[in-house]
């Protein structure tokens, strides 16, 4: 697929509402910038993210999907993000043994007083993606087609 | 069964709705809404016969089939309780909204085989829904009838269907007597409280020239029809209406069959006496 | 394959389930019986005694049994089932996820040295790991060298190709899926009460067949199941476009033993799934 | 008329030109009828393909119309009828298709999306010089070597093909074959089909008296309630009807369904008149040999087999109408 003009990434993060989301809002508050094309999505705790998610925000047109949660050991509910761990270091490996690249599905451990952390991370992950180039890997058909620029 | 009602609007394809529109919508129940439904250039969508039924969809969310509860000149109206899905995105809706309609479809009450006989209509719920439609034809025709009873119950006052038609309009009709009955009463309420069933039981109606329209939830039916055996009525005389998953609306899909019929275009409307010779599938 | 030995088997299994049946230890027997063709069993439910005797054992005793307990939750007696190794896995996945009781199942042990199916190639366990009664002798396992050499010997070669070469293959795959659903029906770990992928107005999962939702379906079920998989071989079986489906269950399995450990499902009765739990010091790459 | 083996692939190339062609091929390693490139192998090997034909008319997922929403709901109809030709087909799936045409055009309404693909096919069916072990189309009232509902039939006699026009579309086919045809040649004797089943018009009476029989709880146990059979069935029609929504627009489509699942006939609020695997069995076989025989006269199986080839239970619809047929011997 060669790569559109106006093509920008479009990435999904999955934010823990604790550390992650504290983060990117204390991010804002000290006027940081990051890049546009990370779409913030809030969760309770990143143990709620459910791997079908990550499947779907791809078949849906994303170009890289994002888990961020509290450090381990931090988590709200104590043990949350220790099922995140273990979940997502699975997942990860069966994308990629279906052929995604490893840089379009990442987790990180953001807290919420690293707001530089999360301004870094987002403006990095969003350079590897553009990158990448976009994603036509399990994408529906209509996406793939141009989506919402088909008529 | 009956004849079937071809006359459509739609495009020539039986699957693609027509898009019409809600003119306006009264709450009945704080769960049931009526909808008037025209063409876009205000015009009727279609004549149904009464009982017959009608797609409706909100392309995005769904589609289902709804029983056609009243008609004018120039509408067709339709009462839908929040139960689901579409029906909730239906409650959402505000006059002017525009949606998907196709039909009419199924059988409709055989009128011919009631003219002149005296009429017992038993509602339960929602269930007064699809022979209000019935109702009113009768009212329209009133010389064609004898005496008509309606036995309508709810399960609380506010969950009754049709308030104005119940206290206003009907029982103002020639010949005709209102019974209706909740299942729990309030402090306002003086009518009857007790099951649809044991009513019709104290009622007792004779079966001397006398037919039946039966409608209401299934466990409504089944005791219902068992009061009005013991009461005498023939199976040919009792007239109900059936409810199963459609999809098409067309006899093509599969999901409403009982035995060989479809419920879509077979019935919904059938005779405890048909219903006899279906397997006991429902 | 020993046949006079297993032709013994047969006739001490019919012996045993009659006599079970007459003394009423059991409601039913699952087991396999003769279909119109030789070369085929089917699932044989006996509930009298004397039907004990169109029980079968043969090298097409293929089908798993261990999921029909899922019909009779409650059963006034219990339910004999005939367990083979992959059966009796079957039956501690089920009791591990709470979907039937222990206690309403006796299981009939039946020694296994494979069927005319080849995921019973690398077989771990052929004798059955749980059982009430074992019928004849167990037979000699195959050695853990050739079992574990077997066992992901599959993934790894797979894991050799490029990316895009990985999801070439996978995307012709699910390209032939019919979604038919009879992986996830005669999976012992699939055992939800209703599957995601029948909630079509959740969202879940679209109705429509193509690549994309085939996709979404594939690697939900194999990640669903991927910890708590048996290895039974049932899904790749019973796929009627013949969909390599235990290569996507079995990467899981690879993983989950590199990074956590050897691990081995429905062995021990009483084992949480890998995903159901956690370590304090499991390895932490995200950073 | 005969046609030499080796013209065939040339007489394929002439009807291609007009229109698609089908033909049974692997794809995948999966047997099915698929498009031919002009090139790609024709499979005549096999007796069945796996998956049947149905899909050319009836695809498992088809566009019926687009829309959009908003202030102003649009919908326009999404028509896909190309010429297509199927090539290949044995008599069993042509029965099939017979079926098919009943349900979609016959009753009240003519389904357009299968009429407007109905019309554009032409059929070449061509007799089985042999038959599977699952083979039991002679026992529902076929002949392995005779399609009458064809537009063309042809029959395999070795180095020839038998080639007889049934229909005006066959003529036309005829027609356009005309430079390859040679006169004479006669059609071989029909293969036998191994397996016999005791099927009879009497059955189909016998099971509409059936339905409360025990006989369901116990051939239904096996059953594990997954989709195979009817998608492999080469005359299961029912479909679901869904929307491919993308926020305010999408398409509505319709896919094939199977009565064997839990959500097929379960209603809003959970109701499901058909609640396990007794009920739903009993319904698709009910649907098969004695429902579909009281609504529109015939069977709707065909005999093909492929559903007690691909069960992944060993479940048989053939031991199943045995069974039925002692049923009655029993209680004569």
């Amino acid at each position: 697929m060669s790569v559109e003009k106006n093509w920008e990434p479009k990435i999904i993060a999955f934010t823990c509402n604790w550390c992650t989301y504290t983060g990117a809002d204390l991010a804002g508050l000290n006027r940081m910038k990051y890049p546009e094309n990370v779409h913030l999505v809030r969760v309770p705790c990143s143990s709620r993210v459910n791997p079908q998610f990550i499947l779907r925000a791809f078949q849906k047109g994303c170009d890289g999907v994002m888990v961020c949660g509290c450090h381990p050991g931090d988590c709200h509910y104590a043990t949350g993000n220790y099922f995140t761990r273990r979940r997502f270091m699975l997942m990860k490996r069966l994308l990629e043994y279906n052929g995604i690249d490893p840089q379009r599905f990442q987790a990180r451990w953001i807290s919420g007083s690293e707001a530089a952390k999360f301004r870094d991370t987002m403006t990095q992950v969003t350079a590897q993606i553009r990158e990448l180039g976009p994603n036509s890997k399990f994408q529906e058909k209509w996406y793939q087609e141009g989506g919402p620029e088909n008529e | 069964m009956h004849s079937i009602n071809h006359e459509c609007t739609c495009s020539s394809n039986p699957l693609i709705p027509h898009v019409c529109q809600v003119t306006a919508i009264k709450q009945e129940t704080p769960d049931v809404q009526t909808y008037r439904i025209q063409t876009l250039d205000g015009q009727k969508p279609f004549s149904p016969m009464p009982g017959q039924l009608a797609m409706i969809s909100l392309p995005d969310v769904g589609e289902a089939m709804f029983s056609i509860t009243a008609q004018g000149e120039d509408y067709i109206e339709s009462a839908i309780k929040n139960a689901g899905q579409l029906t909730q995105a239906f409650h959402e809706m505000t006059p002017g909204q525009q949606i998907g309609v196709r039909g009419p479809y199924g059988n409709h009450f055989p009128v011919d085989d009631l003219k002149g006989k005296d009429l017992l209509f038993i509602g339960g719920g929602i269930g007064l829904a699809p022979v209000r439609s019935l109702i009113r034809y009768c009212f329209a025709n009133r010389e064609d009838f004898g005496h008509i009873d309606i036995l309508y119950g709810a399960r609380s006052p506010e969950d009754l269907v049709f308030k104005e038609d119940l206290s206003l309009n009907w029982p103002k009709e020639k010949d005709t007597t209102l019974h209706v009955t909740v299942d729990r009463g309030n402090e306002t309420w003086e009518g009857n409280v007790g099951f649809v069933p044991a009513y019709l039981e104290e009622l007792a109606f004779s079966p001397v020239g006398r037919k039946v329209i039966l409608c209401g939830p299934p466990i409504m039916i089944k005791f219902a029809s068992q009061s009005l055996m013991k009461m005498g009525f023939a199976k040919e005389d009792v007239i109900t209406t059936l409810e199963m998953r459609m999809k098409c609306g067309i006899g093509k899909c599969g999901r409403c069959n009982i035995g060989s019929k479809y419920v879509c275009l077979d019935g919904p409307v059938f005779t405890l006496a048909e219903l006899d010779e279906l397997p006991d599938e429902n | 394959m020993n046949d006079t030995l297993e032709i013994k088997r047969e006739a001490q299994l019919r012996e045993t389930a009659r006599r079970l049946l007459e003394d009423g230890t059991v409601g039913y027997i699952i087991g396999w019986g003769t279909t119109r063709f030789e070369d085929k069993t089917a699932p044989l439910f006996a509930a009298k005694p004397e039907e004990a005797d169109r029980l079968v054992w043969n090298e097409y005793c293929i089908n798993s049994l261990a999921k029909y307990s899922l019909d009779d939750k409650y059963p006034e007696k219990k339910i004999g089932i005939c367990v083979r190794g992959c059966d009796s896995r079957a039956v501690n996945r089920l009791v591990n996820d709470k979907q039937i009781e222990r206690e309403n199942l006796f299981l009939i042990g039946m020694p296994c040295s494979g069927k005319e199916n080849s995921v019973c190639e690398g077989c771990s366990h052929k004798n059955p790991v749980v059982y009430d009664i074992l019928i004849g002798e167990p037979v000699e396992e195959n050695t853990e060298e050739k079992a574990s050499a077997e066992r992901f010997r599959e993934i790894e070669e797979f894991e050799k190709m490029s990316p895009d070469e990985r999801y070439e293959f996978w995307a012709k795959q699910y390209d032939k899926c019919i979604r038919c659903y009879a992986c996830r029906n005669i999976c012992p770990a699939c055992s939800c009460k209703e599957c995601y992928a029948d909630q079509y107005m959740v969202g879940w999962q679209g109705k429509q067949n193509n690549r994309a939702e085939s996709q979404v379906y594939g690697l939900t079920r194999a990640y669903h199941v991927g910890d708590r998989c048996i290895e039974c071989g049932e899904c790749e079986r019973v796929c009627p476009m013949g969909l390599p489906i235990m290569r996507q269950t079995k990467k899981m399995l690879k993983d989950i033993n590199d990074l956590f450990g050897n691990y081995e499902c429905g062995v021990e009765s009483e084992r949480a799934p890998v995903l159901g739990e956690y370590d304090l010091t499991d390895r932490d790459e995200f950073m | 008329m005969q046609l030499d083996k080796s013209d065939l692939q040339e007489a394929l190339r002439i009807l291609s030109a007009e229109a698609g062609v089908f033909v049974p091929s692997v794809v995948e390693g999966v047997s099915r009828f698929a498009l031919w490139d002009g090139e790609s192998s024709i499979d005549l090997s096999r007796v069945n393909t796996e998956l049947p034909p149905k899909d050319i008319l009836f695809p498992q997922t088809e566009k019926m119309y687009s829309y959009k929403m908003g202030k102003n709901i649009e919908i326009k109809e999404i028509i896909d009828n190309p010429k297509q030709v199927v090539f290949g087909i044995r008599p069993c799936d042509v029965k099939s298709i017979g079926c098919m045409d009943k349900v979609f055009l016959e009753k009240t309404y003519v389904d357009s999306f299968y009429a407007g693909k109905r019309e554009n096919l032409t059929v070449i069916s061509v007799g089985c010089t042999q038959t599977d072990r699952t083979c039991f189309c002679d026992s529902m009232g076929l002949s392995p070597s005779d399609a009458p509902g064809a537009d063309v039939m042809m029959n395999d006699t070795g180095d020839t093909f038998v080639v007889e026009a049934y229909t005006d579309k066959g003529k036309q086919v005829m027609e356009a074959w005309k430079p390859l045809l040679k006169k004479g040649g006669k059609k071989p004797a029909a293969p036998e089909c191994t397996l016999k089943v005791k099927m009879s018009p009497e059955i189909s009476v016998k099971l509409s008296k059936m339905f409360e029989h025990p006989i369901w709880e116990e051939v239904s146990r096996p059953c594990i309630g997954c989709a195979t059979c009817t998608y492999v069935c080469p005359t299961c029609y029912c479909f679901d009807m869904n929307s491919d929504n993308h926020s305010s627009e999408g398409t509505k489509f319709r896919c094939w369904d199977s009565c064997m699942f839990s959500d097929y006939s379960r209603m809003a609020g959970g109701h499901n008149p058909r609640p396990g695997k007794k009920e739903r069995v009993r319904n698709r076989y009910m649907h098969k040999l004695s429902y579909f025989n009281e609504r529109y006269e015939t069977s709707l199986c065909a005999g093909c087999g492929r559903c007690a080839d691909k069960c992944p239970a060993h479940m048989d619809i053939t031991a199943f109408i045995d069974r039925v047929a002692e049923e009655e011997m029993e209680n004569a």
